[in-house]
């Protein structure tokens, strides 16, 4: 890993990293209304805690780099700019959804900003970014495709095929192992033979290394630098961010196997608080900023969650909509493409 | 059904199974990924580590081939392993442990060594869980000849097969519900194990028969009643088990209402509805008066929309009007 | 069948496909395990790498699921990845990425990528490869919305539908058949492509409707031919494609010959031949005078001993007698 | 891994060694005989020229310790002591074989001296013997679990899941990579990101080290400190040898892709040539012992191949034989379990 001092952002980029980061957390905590409400099923997977990780690592990025996650992918969509009523009309299971609610919180996605979803499968979509880093490179473009995924998603076999892969090949892919020490109840010491995770790319030749991932800047430059070896150098690179989630692994979680004053440990290295102090401290923002700042978070998320209840639901004649490229609509017979 | 104890949730029934078949055999031991310590995604193993230690209630990492292929060893060192996949979804990852090695062992080595495992795994839609999260796999299972399959609908299924399955040589499938943990009834003693390979039938009737597993007896069950307000009974059977199945049952109940229905939760190409009913057509040719009814989840990845899920899955209405199908034919002979 | 050019072993005929495909579209790649430099473990991928280089010949680690998850990945960027799992026996190891994802991705994200991609794996019995090796795991395919399936039975075939394949834009499943790669027959030129969905007569006749595919075609043309001899004229009908199914083509001859038998190399229980039977019954219910023969492998992991592998896999002299079982009934109306 | 110098078998062992490389390199050649004469079917792996890698391996092993093997393990269980009558009549498929004729050459099993396999599915084989070592371990029994697969396998995903599950529970297992350089005809420049495995091992926090695989002694000396980690240390160990094998993958390969110097390269380094020099030179058989023993392994190899091909075949009616543990007996229907 390059020693160069990690860049400071210019102060408008700044806010900007800290807007996001604001309304990740603001929209989060209204998806879990709405979930409390009744109005969002299945599981929901919130990700406070780790916007300094998502956001951290989206602003070092291209617009235009291939970015895959896990289930907890809220924060990746909206990070990218995905219109946050999109989202929540998702986690409605709604026709104007991002996914026009076929997918819902799990399976957001966003092509048109290189979003390329969110899986339930642990450790399933890391071999897909590693085929979007060999279409960067079969079409030499100069895109890195990064992916995101759990400490416990790494001890998936499959992921150390993908090392493999990507150190032999040297595609264009940046590894992000956000390792929030949890997998649903199980700590890191339950589950890993070893606390660290990234020398295990680095037994494939993959440039690896850790950083604090409750620090956006830390992980901001920490994913430059593993982002300019994937363009540059065409290498892989492992970034693994120490982080921690606040919520349990998803909305039906209580939450009792961590002890309350680990909790209260990582709650005072909240990224959102401490960032905030940042920007105060080197006077980037000022509080009157900060609340105007999250007035206006607050608004989107208003509109957003307005938008998503009066969106219409899925028509229910659509359901084989979407099985095949070019639809069969059969559904009437509830079978998609039995006949032709 | 047994009266020897009070209600208990299917859930419960399952835990009981684990425990007593514990207690009654060093050899049995559980792994999984957060059934100790966190007592199991849906809480079947509450209690089991508290009581006998990590020794026998381990938590894995997230690794569904790797400990599902660990367990095919220690069975075939003599252990009795019941391993837990947290939902049938994450059965793929472990597919090839499941069907090349635990399937085959006994009979490759020329019955050198059994496999006495278990693999038990919730399954089933309705919880808005979408595509990845919502496999109904139980036709994968039930096409490995090797491989024993349950299917349990109530407590007492739940319990007695489990424990059937436990103390059984080779490797079994129990193929659980997310839908019916929270569902109560009464369950069978330490003793009451149920045999694999015994239908049951849920409700007598004369004018159609409706085959239902797992949930979906819960469905056919609540069809048959809005059946009989119509004057139609119907006769709800329970196969228990795809491998062994009890054909002999369903078909002489076939054979006497000379119409059925099956209704399965997973898909319809090459499913256990499709199975069940090549099996009837055969065994019942000259007695039926029409084509048997197949209800099936639609041909889809699941949506996660609620609207669009529902009209996905079977519902007793799907059921009633698959019945009435079968009874609006003439006949012909 | 087309005359275009001179005959070709089934092989080669998928060669041409690949090889025609590639040229066609610099978008196509092949990954496998030894496709390049060792050109296929059957020799199917002969010259490739030579005219083609490596990137687009692309020789992989053993790693199976990592590498079809990858050619999903690379497919959803709208290349056209042609992955070659040297036998379907080891799609288990891949199994995930198939299910969850390939043939998901589709519809859980509404339509915004399309996963074009095409995944060849010949299968089979016969060579005494044994438990391990032998699987034909149609029907786990099939069962699966979201991909498309081939099962070609001639050169010809294989050509027309892996042309078809990777130039559809979804998941497509081509299971080749190891006992047929050096079989011979003419081929279509560069155009030819194949419908998705066309069965097709492979023997015209009006005494008992035979359905079978890939190997099991010419199991089938053989008893066919055998029970001319004795008179009876078996009309032979291959779907060529399970998903999606033609089922029109294959009713309608059952119409015609009131009876029907279907042939299938995989296992019995929830297999492809209980599925088409399915089907046809509901299809064909007042016209069938018998019920439907099902020929497939025993319901048992496969054997390496030949006498007993032979008698594990469908013969034509099993054919022969389940057509004879179906004009021996008589008919009840 | 412990430095202290290898201790060098009594000279009985040694002789006992060289007979069973012996054995196993005269009994594969008769193997490939039978196989020509179409008297074997399927796939025959031959493991000629990895005497060295399998005779060490389980001459430094307790008889009771589980080990399992890949599809080439002909040697592993003439190693062990499985009647060769039994072996060879499996390989032509006949009753008498050790596996009833169901298993075939890529699947010998011989339980009695714990010898827990050979299988088919690349990599698939190593999660059993990690479940080996935790029945050994629950059992609370002196029992290591030793597991031969080549390096291609070590790429498959579950083959590092192994990895860490060892590490993570101490489990009493080794881990042999038999690195012959190829997989199929993929050689290991074309497939790994980095030439050395047990690197990866590492990772797990377990030990691991690399040895020439040519060396009998050095073979048997390295697994004898990984059996004792194992053993008395519970620890789990990882070893690499390096080798080659002479054949092609199997007799259906021709082996046109390794160039001929590379082969003879390596042929000149024979672990049955060198080996018998180093006994010869220590004065632990001369000349004609080598001679008598040879003759002695070959009257062994004539009397197998003689038996299994005047062994019975195995009866059609007993297809469906071993299915299940109690068998159901319904082959008639061409279906075991379907009517109970
Ligand atoms: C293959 C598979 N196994 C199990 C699960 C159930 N599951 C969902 S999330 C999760 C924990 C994942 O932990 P980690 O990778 O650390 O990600 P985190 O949730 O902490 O973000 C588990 C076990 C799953 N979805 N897929
Ligand atoms: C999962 C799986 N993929 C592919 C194969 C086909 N195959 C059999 S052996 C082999 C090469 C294995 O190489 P290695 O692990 O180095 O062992 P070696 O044959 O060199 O002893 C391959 C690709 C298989 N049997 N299983
Ligand atoms: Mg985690
Ligand atoms: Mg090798």
């Amino acid at each position: 890993m390059s020693t160069s001092p990690p860049p400071i952002p210019p102060p408008e980029e700044m806010r900007e990293i800290f807007r996001t980061m604001t309304l990740i957390r603001r929209f989060e905590e209204r998806a879990a209304e709405e979930y409390m409400a009744g109005r969002i099923g299945g599981f929901l997977h919130l990700a406070i805690g780790e916007e300094a990780a998502i956001v951290g690592t989206v602003s070092a990025l291209r617009p235009d780099d291939p970015l895959t996650s896990t289930y907890r992918e809220h924060g990746q969509a909206l990070a990218r700019g995905t219109d946050p009523r999109a989202i929540m009309a998702e986690l409605l299971g709604r026709e104007t959804g991002i996914c026009r609610g076929r997918g819902g919180s799990m399976h957001l996605m966003d092509v048109q900003r290189a979003f390329y979803g969110g899986y339930g499968i642990v450790g399933g979509a890391v071999p897909l970014a590693l085929g979007l880093a060999w279409a960067a490179r079969y079409r030499e473009t100069e895109q890195v495709s990064v992916t995101m995924f759990g400490e416990g998603a790494a001890n998936q076999g499959v992921v150390s095929e993908c090392f493999n892969m990507a150190g032999l090949w040297d595609l264009p892919i940046v590894f992000l192992i956000l390792n929030n020490q949890y997998g649903m109840g199980t700590p890191v010491e339950r589950a890993a033979a070893v606390d660290d995770f990234f020398p295990r790319a680095a037994a494939y030749d993959i440039e690896s290394w850790k950083v604090d991932g409750m620090d956006v800047l830390a992980v901001r430059a920490a994913l430059s630098e593993a982002a300019r070896l994937a363009r540059e150098e065409r290498r892989p690179a492992c970034v693994e961010l120490l982080a921690y989630r606040y919520r349990g692994h998803s909305m039906s979680d209580p939450d009792t196997v961590r002890a309350a004053e680990e909790k209260e440990r990582w709650k005072a290295r909240d990224p959102l608080i401490t960032f905030e102090r940042v920007l105060l401290g080197e006077g980037i923002i000022d509080a009157e900023g900060v609340a105007a700042m999250q007035a206006e978070v607050d608004t989107v998320v208003d509109d957003a969650t307005a938008f998503a209840q009066g969106s219409p639901e899925v028509p229910v004649a659509d359901l084989a909509d979407y099985v095949y490229a070019e639809p069969w609509n059969d559904a009437a017979n509830g079978s998609a493409l039995v006949r032709p | 059904m047994s009266t020897e104890v009070k209600d208990v949730t299917y859930r419960e029934a399952i835990n009981q199974a684990l425990r007593e078949e514990m207690i009654r055999d060093e050899s049995v031991f559980l792994m999984g990924e957060d059934i100790g310590h966190f007592e199991g995604a849906f809480k079947v193993t509450k209690g089991l580590l508290a009581e006998f230690g990590e020794k026998r209630v381990v938590d894995t990492p997230i690794t569904e081939a790797g400990f599902t292929g660990l367990c095919v060893g220690a069975a075939m060192a003599g252990l009795r392993p019941v391993v837990e996949i947290m939902t049938v979804n994450f059965a793929l990852v472990a597919m090839d442990q499941i069907v090349s090695n635990a399937s085959k062992i006994h009979y490759m080595f020329g019955g050198q060594v059994d496999v006495p495992m278990v693999i038990r795994m919730p399954g089933g839609a309705g919880h808005q869980l979408s595509a990845q999260h919502s496999h109904s796999l139980d036709a994968m299972f039930a096409h490995v000849p090797g491989l024993k399959v349950c299917v349990p609908s109530t407590p007492e299924d739940a319990k007695g097969l489990l424990k059937t399955a436990i103390r059984d040589d080779d490797p079994v499938i129990v193929l659980e519900s997310e839908g019916l943990y929270g569902k109560k009834g009464p369950v069978g003693g330490e003793d009451h194990l149920i045999p694999f390979g015994q239908a049951v039938v849920r409700r007598p009737g004369r004018d159609c028969t409706i085959v239902a597993t797992s949930r979906m007896v819960w469905v056919a069950l609540a069809a048959a009643e809005q059946l009989a307000a119509q004057g139609v009974e119907a006769e709800v059977i329970d196969p228990r088990t795809y491998r062994p199945l009890d054909l002999d049952t369903l078909a002489e109940s076939v054979r006497r209402t000379s119409r059925a229905v099956v209704v399965d939760e997973g898909w319809p190409e090459c499913g256990i509805a499709a199975n069940l009913a090549a099996h009837l057509y055969e065994s019942c040719f000259d007695w039926l008066d029409a084509p048997i009814g197949r209800v099936n989840s639609a041909d889809v990845p699941m949506p996660y929309a609620k609207n669009l899920e529902q009209a996905a899955i079977p519902q007793p209405a799907d059921v009633v009007a698959a019945v009435m199908a079968t009874l609006a034919r003439e006949v012909p002979r």
